[in-house]
């Protein structure tokens, strides 16, 4: 392969249109158009035969060339004598690859700064304290962070059960014991974690079983916050004999 | 990464560099470190290391500094002086922090699906958020706005005047739609749309006891 | 609380221990630290700090040690050297950050341009850029600050206040200047000035009409 290109390299055909201008030593401003045009095109050849994916932007980038090419080629009309240097179609080409030259080279400049996490380390010892701060002033955010918040969210949302259980015979005692150690570090877990990706009905009807014994011995709570809603648990105050009325003041906070 | 991050071999450190080093270390790591994970970071040994955290720590004890080096069950690490402390706490409870994503999110969820409950908020989020719930509370961010008539009637929440401060919103109408926000990817615009579905209107504020969710 | 934390009325500090309150509160911080965050922390006329500042800057750079003071967008903050990198890195719990060529384009482009919709990126790098806005979006470097007025109204992007801290930059304005990239001939130079206008005056942080952050 005569093209000892680095294709991933690559990032556009931007990139890939300066590298050809450089490698061949093309004035810029003056880019012979068929030959900067053949050798485009060999380059997506040679991407072609590594079975590389060639984006669309660089097929895009082909016909432009190759409709530039063919502009150059018309005869010059009458009346662009006034104004023959804006004519030239390679004028656009020729602005954007100046731009993008600019941008790549900002985007080393900037690859050489001491980046954070990086180069350079602030303490990490402090991130999110915002729990502990109760009464912390809040630094403005705008609008918009909250609805990236939100999109953020909802990319993962709603959460994958988390528990896969593998067992062979289920046993409700055993069972019980196991949500017992589930909510042994947890303020509160749903339902859907207790149970596989996929329960089958023995194993369903063994789960909810354990919960009924262990809200008889009161050592949760079960809620459900509205119906076919999904149902969460919440461990008791530690002393399971204690009766614990419903009051909102427990719902939440501890 | 650059190349100059990409050097494999390392220099042997001289004494007072192995100094500075190992404060770095000490300065950046999360938690306390062990002895025998510096000497492997810095690929000396380690009683050659441990005679640099004895310097170190005579260091800060006699000079005035800001912190001093404590010998901890898991390792040494650097701490502020106890001296210190009301000062410290003086920053922390001028300083404004940035909101935690914790919060954002949660901000989030009630601002668009009031009014909600923490049980929505936590299947939303897929964690705990009693915390984050009582936290925006206490920044009154966000408000009780009544009680769900559902089996434990658990509280509802919605957002308050404060948040509207906040953000500079006049009313809950200038939150703006999920839809503007679409333009990033087609995947995250069905996820959007089926969350918006149904508060196509204009988020009320509360509308409590009554209210069954959308 | 204990007793101990109620005092209120605090000794005013001496100069050598003013600098070594100083040191631990940019210590204990969890971020960058504003001049007048710290004065107002220790009870002393900002001037005064900024000596006691100076004074640590010069130290930390002087002497041989595991950090440096840098000014910041937000403040000032403590940071391991460059130097250090590859050892800190080693230690450190947390994957080391990763930046790839084309988030950088694409942060160049919108540092320079800013307030920039995707379109703009997109025909500058000639290649479709939604999921690299994304990812800086993600990442907080960059940030939504309002909507062009055209149709379709697209999203405006312009860097954050964590763009900044990321460089170790104090303002935008620390970025060179784009011209000093390009040898560019005087012809040319006339062909960009179209692409230039508005990006030669210091890049401003947009002031679109939702302008988020203060």
């Amino acid at each position: 392969m005569s093209y000892e290109v680095d294709l991933e390299v690559f990032k556009g055909p931007l990139d890939l249109l300066l590298h050809l201008i450089k490698k061949h030593e093309m004035d810029i401003y003056d880019i012979p158009i068929a030959e900067i045009t053949a050798q485009y095109l060999a380059a997506l050849d040679a991407m072609k035969s590594l079975n590389l994916d060639i984006a669309g932007e660089f097929l895009v980038m082909a016909s432009t060339l190759v409709h530039i090419k063919s502009r150059m080629l018309l005869p010059v009309e009458a009346e662009a004598d006034s104004e023959e240097e804006e004519a030239d179609p390679r004028a656009e080409l020729v602005h954007r690859l100046l731009e993008y030259q600019r941008y790549k080279q900002a985007a080393v400049t900037l690859d050489e700064y001491h980046i954070l996490g990086r180069d350079v380390f602030a303490r990490s010892c402090c991130e999110d304290t915002e729990e502990s701060e109760g009464n912390a002033e809040l630094q403005p955010v705008g609008i918009f962070e909250l609805v990236e918040a939100l999109q953020g969210l909802l990319r993962e949302a709603p959460p994958e059960p988390v528990h896969e259980v593998v067992r062979e015979k289920l046993s409700v005692a055993e069972r019980v014991s196991m949500l017992l150690e589930l909510l042994g570090d947890c303020r509160s877990l749903a339902f859907e974690a207790l149970v596989s990706r996929r329960p089958n009905r023995e194993e369903l009807v063994v789960t909810f079983l354990a919960l009924l014994e262990l809200a008889k011995l009161r050592m949760i709570r079960i809620m459900q916050n509205q119906r076919c809603g999904s149902i969460w648990l919440f461990p008791t105050e530690t002393d399971a004999g204690r009766e614990l009325p419903l009051q909102d003041e427990n719902f939440g906070y501890c | 990464m650059r190349d100059v991050n990409c050097r494999c071999r390392m220099k042997i450190l001289d004494t007072a560099e192995l100094k500075a080093v190992i404060e770095a270390l000490l300065f950046a790591a999360p938690g306390p470190v062990r002895l025998e994970q510096l000497a492997l970071a810095v690929e000396a040994e380690p009683d050659r290391v441990k005679r640099q955290l004895d310097e170190l720590e005579k260091e800060y004890r006699h000079m005035q500094r800001g912190f001093v080096l404590v010998e901890l069950a898991d390792g040494y690490q650097l701490r502020t002086r106890p001296e210190h402390a009301e000062w410290v706490r003086r920053l922390h409870s001028s300083r404004p922090v940035r909101i935690s994503r914790a919060a954002l999110e949660t901000l989030a969820i009630v601002a668009y699906r009031q009014p909600v409950t923490r049980a929505d908020i936590e299947y939303l989020r897929g964690v705990d958020s009693g915390g984050v719930v009582k936290s925006l509370l206490d920044k009154r961010l966000v408000r009780i706005v009544g009680k769900m008539d559902a089996p434990g009637r658990p509280l509802l929440y919605g957002t308050s005047r404060e948040f509207l401060e906040f953000f500079g919103l006049r009313t809950l109408k200038d939150l703006p739609t999920l839809k503007e926000f679409t333009e990033l990817t087609r995947e995250s615009e069905s996820l959007l749309l089926d969350f918006e579905a149904g508060i196509e209107e204009e988020p009320s504020p509360a509308a409590p006891e009554e209210s069954g969710e959308g």
